[in-house]
């Protein structure tokens, strides 16, 4: 017995070596410390993703990972001439604007009080400069890469800049002023390199939020306000994005306020329905899925034939994937790819309701014909009709209901998962049969440039004529008219067969923030996050500061009118340093979607 | 006293549960309630209907545990025949021919036993197509160094015995004296290392099913694992009880059947011999 | 010392070993006593026995009195203050027995630390002494080395420094001189001789010319119980017992001639007289009957049937 | 074998390890180009022939395998480990950012299991034969056979969710500001738990069996019952004599614990997203970051190769009968 108190005695005393030496590394390890904080600092987490997924790079405009997040990341800090709502298109550093007849010329007209975290003055140069530098720097700036459309920028004061476009760019007050994040002259004119630029300065821009840390091991991201911004209040003081591995567990815990779901999540979204201290908010995610096939005219039998494509189509239960992946946390694609949440959305597109008949007759007249009985037709020369279904493993569920539902009208399915790069090369090598695959942007009509990708075996001459059209109409009807038309020629040449538009949630805690929303067609190009920088603001017109503009705020400005209350800064909504009853007007049309933008 | 008779329970209790492993295995379509490809309403709690509920596409998800037997026991059944195979006669060639053959065989196996081999497989199917046989593949290149070297090492200390020296000494050739003296003696000990082998793919199946870098069509143990740990809801309710739990079971009971057997197996066969039990997950 | 009635048995699977069987013996303050026997015969248990250093499982009955206490009811307390300061082993097999990972010194000295309570520097010094004693050269050098470095002789002497470290009044040495070679042999027992002059010592050995050297007085065991007991003359000039005759008749100066059969498990012996197998005497009365040890002559004990014949 | 012998031996090895690294992305089948450079966000999604060349040309892919090979063993040398283009960082930088959180999981770890497993098979073994030997050896069977990311969630799943008392995820609170060093310390530790019991759980049993087999061959040697006959205590005898000796055979294994830990690792640090380089060589799979996959492989390799070289040196350190030749 005696040995064994004796032996207890050392572990327990080895133990706690142990843990003192634990203690001691652990010293060493948290030694980065973060900002101090007080108590009543308000500081909002929300997850960035999951482990390994999160990590979106440095987030200064030119090393930023060149997806939707990666350019969130770094909107907050640098912003734009122009931005979007929940409404659309609203100014930022650019006041108001205006365009020249032939769509050529445009005329920004800047913020005099907006200024660089440094506190330097921003100014018209420093426009000029962001655009000139991005020219220079090919290819530096990776995020839509329109910038070649800009012929040349002239500096007409220190608050008035023209820019001139080669040829009329019709989304450019989006895809071009709403996306080219401004950065400092100061800095960035001795920056040679600006892919390995990622001192401390990097990340100086003009937005509402200022860097504190950045994690790639841990994906996180720190940032705190800039109570110093010119386009409103910043009503959260830290805001930290972090990857969590079950973003339930992590809301339901506490360890994070808001969290984005989307489409077979439902489950846990669901989890949250009732729950009074969770909101849900649910957004379009202009994200297709999408099975694409070969149609080179000579690698491409028999996938290249139209109405053997057609046959697919009607023998792949697009509802049952809908019900059976995501649980109905989706809807059926639009056959034409853009989402239906877009403005561009053409509803008159062949719908290819399942029908195991008609695919059926397709595949017969075709020639066909299960000739041993064994469930699987045979080609007419003999050799079963089977098929390989490329697909990443994030998409194998889809392809094994897809491989069961095609079985039905006798086609043989080999699902073989790979890895994106591989399956890339096939489709560009026209070396495959069928592949899954998923992409975003579907608010935009630029992402139809199918035979650029994902479809690249796709070459129709009538297409490719559309495209090109639209990309340089100006008229929103008649570029409407085409997008439309592109939209029907997809659905009914089928180079790509759509399957699923998954919903998108934020599920938030409103005690700590409850400004989330949805950015109409997207932020930015059409990015379907609600990490929109707005939401940590509250704006001009918010005149009770809560970061929303709603008929509470025109209350509270018509009781600052009647001095029954003090009147606040974000009172003045149309910022003329008066607050009367412009001002409610402002805010009611802000309300109504029509915020009024200043052209001179 | 106990001791013994501990061994003989561990045994047959290891012995049963792989018996009840291999029946489900051939079994499976008999014993299955539905087809595991088949949907149903998706996650579906445990009913009558569904025993164990059904997964995020509405499999059963008792069929798909049940056809994962025969899946997971398949690879270790490929994978340990071919290498202690392999391992034997590399084994038998090292330990009886000595000179540079066994110099060579004996340096790679060192490297091999330096290398975390399921590291360096993860490495490999990272470059690798996923699929069932190239799995296999790797498995075998890694599988067969602990047998060699325990072969080698036996036939070394057979090869001295008076007689395996007669038999040399009246001229038997060396194929006949491997095939007649050595082989035999040194099958309890490759039967062992069959058992633990088999143990060790089970679990290294599943491990790289539950990375995502196994055969994803295959439904193993390890892939229904895999898609159970993605489920959004994995912390917030009780799909673990039906859905993680039985494969993950599943493989513990294999485990352990092969553990239990290997341990008794070992201790009968030649008790000085011991290796380190458990695994490298 | 006085044994009475001693008996030792083991708990096996296959049975309980009787190694020790009813032996009843004493020695006296300064004589060494050499207990002989085949191997596997118990002799080593019952060295073993005195000093109470058996598996817990083993059971013992009877008394061994020792300097008028019976060892087999001192506690685990009590026999440690006895192990090695009062009563020591010298244990077969020095190779193995020897803590390989230690130094030879330190073996030596951790037992003198313990009983005589001398600090780590003098029971150091106390340890190269006793090396010194046992004619190993350069001592204070050996004694930092470790077994491995030494030679099976050497080994040896260092089993006997060890025993011996304490200055104990009783030694056990079992087998000293197994497994040497002849001139070896010769140095260790001439060894033993000087060191153990004043002290009594119970000498187990196989080797009936290493007992012919040391011994005063010579017990025979055979199947766990002494089968003749007797003053080294009254062994080696009038051997009463079968099994002692045919023990002196494989010494190699009386022609090697080896006794026929082998000795019997201890688990299950032969009625009668357990040696009546291998005994070309044997009658009818040795196959059913026990023989009693019996005094024949003076001192001179055996147990045997046709001991007068 | 002598040291020189040992030293040579482990270069021969690492040389080796090189080797593997280079030509296994040459020997794949498929892009060498992705594989070398692999997932790149950044290039364009069609390449024409011209392009590749130039990319080909930019990584030096062109060159003769033999001029290659030579370039990476250079590059090597000095300490160049390529350059993660997913990452956009060198893979030196990025794998040691991640690696002082692997080694106070795994030294923790490490540390307590040894421990304990020393401990705990030197108590069976000393109690051999009796009902808790039996126990234990039973329990901690079949504890050995719970692979290790079933035995984190459920874990995660039990105390950390279900009970909530330690943390989800991750190595400390992301972005947490500390009011002192203890509050961080304390934090840290908190986090560390769960991971960290994790791997001391599925690591223990191969030292308590080990321990416990050598424990009991230890305890029947010779020289045990020789510091019996001394008089020596149970306890010193314990501690002086029998320790040292049952833990030779540990130390032999020791190598080969450290591959299996470092396999645990991956596994512990993937269910706890703890950011160490074992979620970081998921990632690099997940993401096809070959040149960062490599790199994590090399460190990895050459660890455990040290960690041989130090268990040979410590062998020789405790075992004065290998240390004489």
């Amino acid at each position: 017995m005696k040995t064994h108190k004796t032996a207890l005695t050392t572990l327990v005393f080895a133990a706690l070596i142990c843990a003192a030496c634990m203690a001691f590394s652990a010293s060493a390890l948290a030694g980065e410390d973060g900002v101090a904080t007080t108590d009543s600092d308000k500081i909002v987490k929300s997850v960035g993703g999951e482990p390994g997924k999160s990590d979106w790079r440095f987030p200064a405009p030119f090393t930023f990972y060149p997806r939707g997040p990666g350019y969130v990341r770094m909107s907050l800090l640098f912003d734009t001439l122009t931005w979007k709502d929940a409404n659309g298109v609203i100014p930022a550093l650019a006041n108001g604007w205006k365009v020249s007849d032939d769509g050529k010329t445009w005329t920004f007209y800047l913020n005099t009080d907006a200024r660089w975290h440094d506190g330097e003055p921003f100014t018209a140069s420093d426009v000029k400069f962001t655009i000139e530098y991005m020219q220079e720097q090919e290819g530096a700036f990776k995020w839509f890469e329109s910038i070649d459309y800009i012929e040349s920028v002239e500096i007409v004061d220190d608050y008035t800049i023209i820019i001139s476009l080669n040829e009329p760019m019709a989304s450019f007050l989006v895809d071009i002023a709403g996306n080219i994040p401004i950065i400092p002259e100061h800095i960035w004119s001795g920056v040679s390199d600006p892919s390995k630029f990622t001192d401390d300065d990097a990340v100086i821009g003009t937005g509402p939020m200022k860097l504190v840390e950045y994690s790639s091991a841990e994906g996180a991201y720190h940032y705190e306000a800039n109570y110093d911004y010119y386009n409103g209040k910043p009503i959260v003081d830290e805001f930290i994005t972090m990857a969590v591995s079950n973003a339930a567990a992590s809301l339901t815990n506490g360890d994070v306020d808001e969290a984005t779901f989307w489409g077979s999540d439902v489950d846990a979204v669901n989890d949250f329905v009732g729950d009074d201290d969770f909101e849900i908010i649910t957004g379009p995610s202009f994200w297709v899925l999408q099975i694409i096939f070969n149609c080179d005219a000579d690698k491409g039998y028999p996938t290249n034939n139209v109405t053997f494509r057609r046959a697919v189509a009607y023998g792949i239960d697009r509802e049952e994937i809908v019900e059976q992946k995501l649980g109905g946390g989706g809807m059926v694609a639009n056959t034409g790819i853009l989402h239906p949440d877009a403005i561009w959305y053409n509803p008159d597109c062949e719908g290819y309701e399942y029908d195991v008949t008609a695919a059926n007759a397709m595949l017969d007249s075709l020639g066909f014909i299960d000739t041993n009985s064994d469930g699987i037709r045979e080609y007419p020369a003999g050799g079963d009709l089977k098929f390989t279904l490329y697909t990443t493993s994030t998409y194998l569920r889809e392809g094994e209901l897809i491989q069961a539902q095609l079985e039905k009208i006798g086609i043989a399915i080999e699902l073989t998962p790979s890895d994106w790069t591989t399956i890339d090369s096939y489709l560009k090598a026209a070396d495959f049969d069928m592949a899954i695959s998923g992409h975003g942007g579907i608010a935009n009509p630029q992402i139809m440039n199918l035979p650029d990708w994902p479809a690249s075996t796709y070459d129709s001459e009538e297409y490719n004529s559309l495209f090109k059209e639209q990309e340089v109409t100006l008229d929103i009807d008649d570029r409407k008219d085409l997008v439309n038309q592109l939209q029907e020629l997809v659905a009914e040449d089928l180079p790509v067969y759509t399957l699923y538009h998954p919903y998108i949630w934020c599920v938030f805690n409103p005690e700590v923030l409850d400004t989330w929303f949805y950015t109409r067609d997207g932020i930015c190009i059409g990015i379907p996050i609600e990490l929109n920088k707005l939401i940590f603001l509250a704006r001009y017109g918010d005149a009770n500061e809560n970061g929303k503009i709603n008929m509470q705020d025109v209350t509270a400005i018509e009781r600052m009118i009647m001095e029954l209350d003090d009147p606040t800064d974000m009172a003045d909504a149309n910022k003329d340093e008066n607050i009367n009853m412009l001002d409610v007007t402002c805010v009611e049309l802000t309300i109504l979607g029509r915020a009024p933008i200043r052209c001179e | 006293m106990t001791r013994m008779k501990v061994n003989d329970v561990l045994g047959s209790l290891g012995l049963g549960i792989l018996a009840i492993l291999v029946v489900v295995a051939i079994f499976a379509p008999q014993i299955a309630p539905y087809d595991p490809h088949h949907t149903y309403k998706r996650m579906e709690r445990p009913s009558s209907e569904h025993l164990l509920g059904t997964n995020d596409i509405g499999n059963d998800i008792l069929s798909e545990v049940i056809y994962g037997t025969r899946v997971s026991l398949f690879i270790a059944f490929m994978v340990s025949i071919t290498a202690i195979t392999i391992g034997t006669s590399l084994g038998l060639i090292a330990g009886y021919s000595g000179g540079v053959a066994e110099f060579m065989i004996m340096r790679i196996v060192d490297i091999f036993l330096t290398i975390p081999r399921l590291v360096l497989i993860i490495v490999i199917a990272a470059f690798m197509p996923r699929s069932i046989w190239n799995l296999i593949a790797v498995f075998i290149i890694f599988g067969w160094v602990m047998t060699a070297r325990i072969v080698r090492s036996e036939v070394l200390t057979l090869r001295n015995q008076y007689y395996v020296e007669s038999a040399r000494m009246l001229g038997g050739s060396n194929l006949y004296i491997l095939w007649r003296h050595i082989l035999p003696n040194v099958i309890p000990l490759v039967v062992v290392q069959f058992i633990m082998e088999a143990g060790h793919v089970i679990v290294a199946e599943a491990g790289l099913s539950f990375l995502g870098l196994g055969d994803p069509v295959a439904r193993s143990w390890g892939t229904t694992f895999h898609y159970a740990f993605e489920c959004p809801t994995l912390y917030t309710s009780d799909v673990w009880m039906w859905w993680m739990l039985p494969p993950g079971l599943c493989i513990v009971a294999t485990v352990l059947g092969f553990t239990f057997v290997g341990y008794a197996l070992e201790e009968r066969l030649n008790p000085k011999l011991k290796t380190v039990v458990g695994m490298e997950i | 010392m006085r044994i009475s009635d001693l008996k030792t048995n083991f708990p096996t699977p296959d049975g309980i070993v009787r190694a020790v069987d009813t032996i009843d013996l004493s020695i006296r303050d300064t004589e060494t006593f050499g207990l002989i026997g085949e191997t596997g015969c118990g002799k080593t248990v019952l060295g073993l026995t005195i000093m109470r250093l058996l598996h817990p499982a083993a059971t013992m009955e009877g008394e061994i009195i020792y300097k008028g206490k019976n060892l087999l009811e001192a506690s685990e307390a009590e026999m440690r203050t006895i192990r090695g300061r009062e009563i020591a082993i010298i244990l077969q097999n020095p190779t193995t027995s020897l803590n390989p990972v230690m130094r030879v010194g330190e073996q030596i000295a951790e037992a003198i630390r313990l009983h005589q309570g001398l600090n780590k520097k003098d029971a150091a010094a106390k340890a190269v002494e006793m090396l010194d004693a046992v004619r190993i050269p350069s001592p204070s050098q050996r004694a930092n080395e470790y077994p491995h470095e030494f030679s099976g002789g050497m080994k040896q002497r260092v089993m006997i420094a060890m025993g011996l470290a304490c200055n104990p009044s009783f030694i056990i040495a079992d087998e000293p001189t197994k497994g040497l070679d002849v001139t070896i042999k010769a140095q260790i027992v001439e060894l033993m001789k000087e060191m153990t002059e004043r002290k009594a010592m119970l000498l187990i050995t196989h080797d009936l010319s290493v007992a012919r050297e040391l011994c005063d007085r010579i017990a025979l065991m055979y199947a766990g119980e002494l089968v003749e007991y007797a003053p080294l003359k009254g062994i080696f000039e009038s051997p009463l017992h079968p099994y002692t005759r045919g023990f002196l008749g494989s010494l190699p100066e009386r022609g090697l001639v080896p006794i026929p059969g082998m000795s019997p498990s201890l688990i299950d012996f032969p009625d009668g007289c357990r040696f009546h197998p291998r005994c070309e005497h044997a009658t009818e009365v040795c196959r059913r009957e026990h023989p009693e040890l019996v005094e024949f002559n003076a001192g001179h004990f055996v147990r045997c049937h046709h001991a007068r014949s | 074998m002598n040291l020189i012998n040992k030293l040579a031996y482990y270069l021969v090895i690492i040389l080796i390890i090189l080797s593997i690294n280079f030509f296994l992305p040459r020997a794949m089948p498929g892009d060498q180009l992705a594989y070398l450079i692999g997932e790149n966000p950044d290039m364009p999604t069609r390449m024409t022939d011209e392009e590749r060349e130039v990319l080909l040309a930019h990584y030096g892919l062109d060159k003769p395998l033999s001029e290659q090979y030579l370039d990476y063993l250079v590059g090597i040398s000095r300490g160049d480990l390529g350059w993660s283009i997913y990452r956009s960082a060198p893979v030196l930088e990025v794998i040691l950012v991640r690696l002082k959180w692997t080694m106070l999981l795994t030294g923790t770890s490490t540390v307590i299991y040894l421990l304990l497993g020393i401990f705990l098979g030197a108590e069976s073994a000393w109690a051999r034969g009796n009902k808790k030997d039996t126990w234990s050896l039973i329990s901690i069977l079949t504890v050995s056979s719970l692979p290790v990311f079933f035995l984190g969630i459920l874990l995660k799943i039990f105390f950390g969710a279900e009970l909530d008392i330690f943390p989800l995820d991750g190595a400390k609170t992301t972005c947490a500001s500390y009011a002192n060093p203890l509050e961080g310390v304390l934090d840290i530790l908190h986090h560390l738990v769960l991971p960290a019991a994790t791997l001391v759980i599925a690591h223990i049993g191969g030292t308590y069996l080990l321990m416990r087999n050598s424990m009991l061959s230890v305890l029947g040697a010779d020289y045990i019952l020789s510091a019996r006959a001394k008089g020596l205590s149970e306890r010193y005898i314990l501690n002086r004599h029998a320790i040292k000796n049952a833990l030779l055979p540990i130390v032999t294994m020791a190598a080969l614990m450290v591959g299996f830990m470092i396999t645990g690792t991956i596994f512990v640090e993937k269910v706890f997203t703890y950011p160490g380089i074992g979620l970081l060589l998921y990632d690099s799979v997940m993401c096809r970051d070959y040149p960062l996959l490599q790199g994590l492989f090399l460190i990895i390799a050459i660890s455990v190769v040290i960690a041989n070289f130090i268990a040979d040196m410590t062998y020789i350190w405790l075992d004065p009968r290998v240390r004489e030749e």
